[in-house]
């Protein structure tokens, strides 16, 4: 099933990145397309007849489609100047929201709607918390994932909560496909197309790079800084929230465990993909490439029968000679 | 005792020295004298060793010297009071004198000498009422200097350069550092003296050099001898004239804006004046007098007390606010307070009216790029690709992008400080005529420089700062360049 | 819950042998049980920390106190002091790890306080007065059995064998493992690949999910944890596979059912009972009383009690599913 | 037993923080004592007969010490500017090479000695990265966490090493009791103390701050920067070296898991405590105040039977509660 349809996946989340032939021309973007070209000569030659199949890529997206949809928002986050380290404790908790029995009464479009709405919400708290409270983004989103986690750990009394045969529905999402492709990669594919509009075509997100570029100037150029550093964790709420309900469809549940320690991944992530964590500079697309690096790496390490722990240990050096290589390429200015 | 000779120092798109002489005797008083961005103080980092040369040589007792770093320079016997206050605020006032030479023993800070060292040498700067123990974060701007100065007076050293340390003082306290400026020469230690207060140069100096563009212009002059009017033109570089377009062709109309009592303590007070459409208005003063802070106030972008009215009606704080209602504000610093460094030209060029060029958000993108092209094209930003991250301009192109971001969108008013710093004198000039279009236009201005006869020469009405009060208020063709500086400096109202 | 404990069928529970209970649910003197376990991030522990909840509950006798489960074993280190100090009359000890939490249980047994250690072993036989838990080791050999005999009966050769783990950093991973490796030896099979995940819907959905890529064909999967499994069959059923069996463990209400509905690719699961807990708190009240056990000869509860793993089928599904904890 | 010195070890960390006047007559410090004694009144009105025991006093001390001597590392580093998050993967490191066979075989004092080595190398490794790689602290450290945790599980086998009994001394730190008190908590102690006085009475300590609240300024007076600031991260090494010797201790064992989102805990407790994320300021007794206040509101929970879910809620409201109480409190300059 799917063997007609190989590349399209691929084909799909790379629009966005080929229509910004400028985005690619950067040395950092060439950098990451040569790791994920070594990586994929590596699968190639370790796994000939499992690597390069239609259905092997459609798993690997499929994979990345959850810390994908998040990355997203954290790219904006962290262009804008911030950090949210919550992400993965606000999307278990959306998922724990969408999954209870009374909400699950609704239907299947209310538990989507529902999850949205939580993780726009706890994103809204921390981005008041911090554009408002004037609290340092770490720790204001530090609590945030303590306190999410806790939450959902309560509203699920710990337990994983099945989603229900008649919202099957959102399950559907991860098994039904449509060429080949289930369709929460094209959901995955969708917000990466919609981030990569709003930051690239939009005032929003224009705005995101002066208020992390340089905030003073922002302020003085007449843009509402607070406001907008608040929006900007409400997006990465957003995205925690789409990103909560393609974790439903993919386990068939809500549980408070899921997308643990998910926010060093998104922010590894970004980072390799070229975006300062000190704001104002980032594309969209070095970020999910830099999340398709991470996991390709995952990937390869299952298909060859490798161990957990030799791929935190590849994975610790890959981050760091990305980083020194890209140093290398782009004179930075000091941190 | 210091020669130094031909220095060249390059940064990305600035030659901010271009081959500068200098020359200082034992126990004197050597003055530094230049315009804004003319190398003062790049010079004195570079012998400081916080900035190394691209050439030159530097003899110091006869020895060719290279401060590959401050610690080089500071074993040299170089000690250095920067321009820029470069304390640590969570330390104290005695651990910041003796930062990086603390008295201790295996590491362990002896407190007690710290702290009775830096108490006296305190006390010889004439201000034993800031205590040693004091973190140097709670401590006025002025104090603040003060402790920059005990630091360099803390170090046993033969040169000391002094950059505007009198920027932040009071009279009084002028001259308790001159008092200490003269024991020190006493004992044959050199002086290096940057300030822009020619009174102070006659009073301490004993040989003067300027500075101008990043050339030595001239060496050696006798500090108390040497001509008010000789030592300006050579700062100015009279030579090249100030070419402002004729202030014809525009009327005053309605006034679009008008401030009452303005006042925030500690930096100016009371301030009265109004702007009317078409009209350029033009703040002169030392630096340091508030005249930043007064544009800032009037846009919303600093609280004071008082009443600042556009078309009439109030403004209230907050800049999104008087953003939307026709003001616009190319700040002092380029970098910190106006650029985005990693943006291209465009992007910095529409930032300020982004709704202007978007309908619900999306960014018409072809409008945006011909705008700024267009824009570009009349300001003659070079090169002339709006595409270009603007990092890669030179700063007086990187000035022309802020100002060409405040000439869309309709506005009423534009606050304009020091429009034309680092901005070569051929760009000058065609920075004039655009703000002289733009008064033509019907646009209020309102106008900070240091430089006097771009005041005069551009404004219509000059108000005179001293200290964050206004002294003098007045049409500009009643004034001249030496009435003004004798205002400023000596405080003598007209 | 569905499990309660008293109707326990076959587990370690005294009520399945012939023997009256001989009394020993009669009301007996005052017991303050201390509980301590990890924290009940996924199903089978939080049916363990309702399972001793509910069974305490049912004595008038006893006073249970529980306190604030934890992954961190230095927390649970001072959770076991302060029981210690509050000096209850028997301790029931789920530990993180037995090996790090061996010296608290011997602090207290020392202090005179008999610890009841429920499933993860401590090493030190001085730590603990009775051992309740699963047979890890034999988990593994009933995994394998079926899974070994199965693949027998189809006559297949050299087949491909998956194996998921739970958390890899725990001895009884380490030990189910072994004894499925074993088992499937005497088979003439071997185990093709395996990867660990989390004992997490989430880990064990992801880990599936290239597993199977890894595998175009795969004959059997044995999934260590039925809590993760959730993860694993969503995985299964995304990337539309069928040709294999797969066996369970743990036993939860969701994989039996499972098993039931016939369809599913899950065939069998082998049991690793959390109703382990309410014995325990049944043997620290009689430990703590003095009591013996009293169908059995012997005057005092024994040293170790090891549970069955039994393997749950289709056939004997109906038996079990009362017993299963919820996910 | 114990019981004749009740409050001895109250004293004991509290010695410095004592001599510090100064530092106590800060209004944070004030907020941090408050929240600490309605700890204490909590703890005293729930649980009258457990709370205010020697014995409970000790049982808190000993679970602080581990993070504890972690946290003074990490105050020095966040005060220089900088953040680690490797702490708690880099302590497990540690004690899991000095508890291997071949260790042990040496006898505790050089196994000891090789988990002070461990942490001390690791950490100089990230502050080479950091200091002379350029690379931004925050992924230098990340991609330390994720190597290091994985070298553990290679070097152990992902086995628990249990601590050999002819090498039981190490295991004695924990079980021998001088004056009642664990002999750990006395190293928890010392650590303090000595963090204390080579913060505040040290060229290398007021350096720190000079490095980390305007290193341009500590440039131009002479300070080598790029030097300091990788001794910075080796001294968080070198603290979690003796907090693998600490763990080691506690629990007879050397693990990879150990340790697992210490560096979450040791931020949280020096930004509680008064320090600036953004560097240059803070104080060592305020993260031990900060960290008390998170160990005593496990042991409230503990002695109440509390679980988990309510305790992280809690915790995550504790922390913004307090953050923005020294908001208030502290007029800071704008992040
Ligand atoms: N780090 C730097 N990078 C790039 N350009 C610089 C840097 N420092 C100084 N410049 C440029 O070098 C020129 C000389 O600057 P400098 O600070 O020496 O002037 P100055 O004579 O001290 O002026 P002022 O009177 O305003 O202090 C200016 O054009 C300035 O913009
Ligand atoms: N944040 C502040 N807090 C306290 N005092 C300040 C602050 N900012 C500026 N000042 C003081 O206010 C006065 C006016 O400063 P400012 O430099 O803006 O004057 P200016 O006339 O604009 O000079 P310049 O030519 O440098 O622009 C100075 O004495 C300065 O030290
Ligand atoms: O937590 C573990 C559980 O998930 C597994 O199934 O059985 C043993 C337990 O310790
Ligand atoms: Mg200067
Ligand atoms: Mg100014």
């Amino acid at each position: 099933m799917g063997e007609p349809t190989t590349d399209r996946p691929a084909a799909r989340t790379a629009a966005p990145a080929l229509s910004s032939l400028r985005g690619f021309g950067e040395m950092r973007h060439l950098g990451l397309l040569g790791a994920l070209a070594i990586l994929v000569v590596v699968g190639l030659v370790t796994r000939p007849a499992n690597f390069a199949t239609a259905s092997n890529l459609v798993s690997i997206l499929s994979l990345a489609a959850t810390i994908g949809v998040i990355t997203v928002g954290a790219t904006f986050v962290i262009i804008g100047g911030g950090i949210d380290l919550s992400v993965g404790a606000v999307m278990a908790l959306a998922s724990v929201w969408a999954t209870t029995v009374a909400t699950q009464s609704f239907g299947p479009v209310v538990m989507a709607i529902c999850a949205i709405l939580v993780g726009t919400g706890a994103g809204l708290v921390s981005g008041l918390l911090i554009a408002y409270g004037r609290m340092v983004p770490f720790i204001a989103t530090l609590a945030m994932l303590v306190a999410a986690r806790g939450l959902a750990q309560r509203m699920s009394d710990r337990k994983t909560q099945l989603i229900q045969p008649e919202n099957s529905f959102i399950v559907e999402l991860s098994t039904t496909r449509v060429l080949g492709i289930p369709m929460l990669v094209y959901i995955f594919a969708l917000v990466v197309v919609l981030g990569w509009i709003l930051l690239n075509r939009t005032t929003f997100g224009r705005r995101t790079y002066a208020v992390g570029g340089n905030p003073e100037a922002a302020r003085l150029a007449g843009i509402d800084v607070r406001r907008h550093t608040m929006l900007l964790y409400a997006l990465s709420g957003l995205c925690c929230g789409i990103a909560a309900v393609l974790i439903m469809a993919r386990t068939t549940t809500g549980s408070s465990t899921h997308g643990d320690l998910y926010e060093l991944d998104a922010i590894a992530a970004v980072i390799i993909g070229g975006t300062l964590l000190t704001g104002g500079r980032g594309t969209i697309v070095g970020s999910i490439l830099g999340l398709l690096i991470f996991t390709l790496i995952t990937n390869l390490f299952i298909l060859n029968g490798l161990n957990t722990s030799d791929q935190l240990i590849a994975k610790g050096l890959i981050i760091v000679v990305a980083v020194l290589l890209q140093r290398r390429n782009l004179k930075e200015r000091a941190p | 005792m210091l020669v130094m000779k031909g220095i060249v120092k390059q940064f990305p798109g600035v030659r901010a020295l271009d081959g500068v002489d200098l020359d200082v005797r034992a126990g004197e008083v050597h003055c530094l004298l230049g315009q804004n961005g003319a190398g003062k103080s790049t010079l004195i980092k570079v012998l400081a060793g916080a900035h190394q040369p691209d050439e030159g040589t530097i003899v110091f007792n006869g020895k060719e010297v290279r401060p590959g770093s401050p610690i080089d320079a500071i074993r040299l016997g170089f000690a250095t009071i920067y321009q820029e206050l470069d304390l640590v605020d969570g330390l104290s006032v005695a651990e910041n004198i003796y930062l990086g030479h603390e008295h201790s023993t295996f590491g362990f800070v002896n407190r007690a000498a710290v702290r009775a060292a830096a108490s006296e040498v305190l006390t010889r700067l004439g201000h034993p009422e800031i205590r040693p123990s004091v973190e140097v974060g709670r401590l006025s701007p002025a104090a603040k200097q003060v402790v920059s100065m005990a630091r360099a007076l803390s170090h046993d050293a033969r040169l000391i350069i002094m950059d505007e340390p009198s920027a932040a003082l009071a009279h009084d306290e002028v001259a308790n550092l001159f008092r200490i400026i003269r024991e020190l020469t006493a004992e044959g230690v050199a002086v290096v003296y940057i300030s822009h207060r020619l009174e102070e140069i006659r009073e301490i100096g004993d040989r003067v050099t300027v500075l101008k563009d990043g050339r030595t212009v001239a060496v050696g002059l006798p500090a108390r001898e040497t001509p008010t009017g000789q030592i300006v033109s050579l700062m100015t570089g009279r030579n090249v004239e100030y070419v402002f377009p004729p202030k014809t062709g525009r009327s005053a109309g309605e006034e679009v804006l008008k401030v009452e009592n303005l006042t925030a303590p500690g930096v100016f007070a009371d301030v009265s004046f109004s702007v009317r459409a078409g009209e350029i208005v033009g703040l002169a003063g030392l630096v340091g007098s508030g005249r930043s802070e007064i544009l800032e106030a009037v846009y919303g972008a600093r609280s004071a007390s008082g009443r600042v009215l556009l078309d009439g009606t109030p403004v209230r704080r907050g800049v999104v606010g008087t953003v939307r209602r026709g003001m616009g504000l190319a700040p002092e610093e380029r970098k910190a307070q106006a650029l985005l460094l990693d943006q291209s030209v465009t992007a910095n060029i529409t930032l300020g009216t982004l709704p202007e060029f978007a309908k619900f958000g999306w960014l018409d993108r072809k409008r945006e790029r011909s705008e700024a092209k267009r824009l570009a094209e009349m300001l003659d930003i070079r090169p002339p690709d709006p595409e270009r991250p603007i990092r890669t301009l030179s700063g007086g192109n990187q000035q022309k992008a802020v100002l060409a971001r405040w000439l869309l969108g309709g506005r009423k008013l534009l606050l304009l400080d020091e429009p034309t710093r680092g901005v070569d004198v051929g760009a000058r000039a065609e920075l004039y005529a655009v703000i002289h279009d733009l008064a033509k236009q019907g646009i209020g201005v309102l106008l900070v420089s240091s430089e006097v006869p771009e005041v005069l020469g551009l404004a219509d009405r000059v108000l005179v700062l001293r200290e964050g009060t206004v002294i003098h208020q007045g049409e500009a063709a009643e004034l001249d360049e030496h009435r003004v500086l004798d205002m400023i400096m000596n405080g003598r109202a007209a | 819950t569905s499990n309660e404990p008293a109707a326990a069928p076959s587990s370690a529970a005294p009520a399945a042998s012939t023997a009256p209970a001989g009394g020993n649910d009669q009301p007996g003197d005052k017991v303050v049980i201390g509980f301590s376990a990890p924290a009940a991030d996924h199903g089978w522990i939080a049916a363990i920390a309702k399972n001793a909840e509910t069974t305490a509950k049912q004595y008038t006798d006893v006073e249970f106190r529980p306190v604030e489960p934890t992954n961190d074993i230095n927390q649970q280190i001072s959770a076991v002091e302060s029981l210690i100090s509050a000096k209850v009359n028997a301790l029931v000890i789920l530990p993180n790890d037995g090996q790090q939490l061996n010296q608290i249980a011997l602090q207290a047994t020392e202090a005179g306080i008999p610890v009841i250690n429920l499933d993860r072993v401590f090493p030190d036989k001085l730590a603990y007065r009775t051992w309740i838990g699963g047979d890890n080791y034999g988990m593994g050999v009933a995994a394998g059995h079926y899974i070994g005999e199965a693949l027998k009966a189809k006559n297949v050769s050299n087949p491909v064998i998956v194996e998921i783990q739970g958390i890899a950093t725990l001895p009884l991973t380490q030990d189910r493992s072994k004894g499925f490796a074993d088992a499937l030896k005497t088979f003439g099979f071997s185990v093709t690949a395996k990867q660990d995940a989390q004992f997490t819907v989430e880990t064990g959905n992801e880990v599936a999910t290239s597993l199977l890529q890894a595998h175009a064909k795969i004959d059997a999967l044995w999934n260590h944890d039925d809590d993760q499994g959730v993860g694993v069959l969503a995985a299964i059923k995304e990337a539309n596979r069928s040709e294999f069996i797969m066996v369970g463990g743990a036993g939860s209400a969701n994989a039996m059912r499972e098993i039931q509905s016939g369809t599913s690719v899950l065939q069998a699961t082998v049991t690793y009972s959390p109703t382990m807990a309410s014995s325990a708190i049944k043997l620290a009240r009689l430990i703590a009383q003095g009591k013996g056990m009293s169908d059995l000869v012997e005057n005092q509860v024994p040293q170790s009690i090891t549970l069955a793993s039994e393997t749950i089928t289709k056939d004997n599904v109906a038996q079990y599913l009362e017993l299963g904890f919820e996910s």
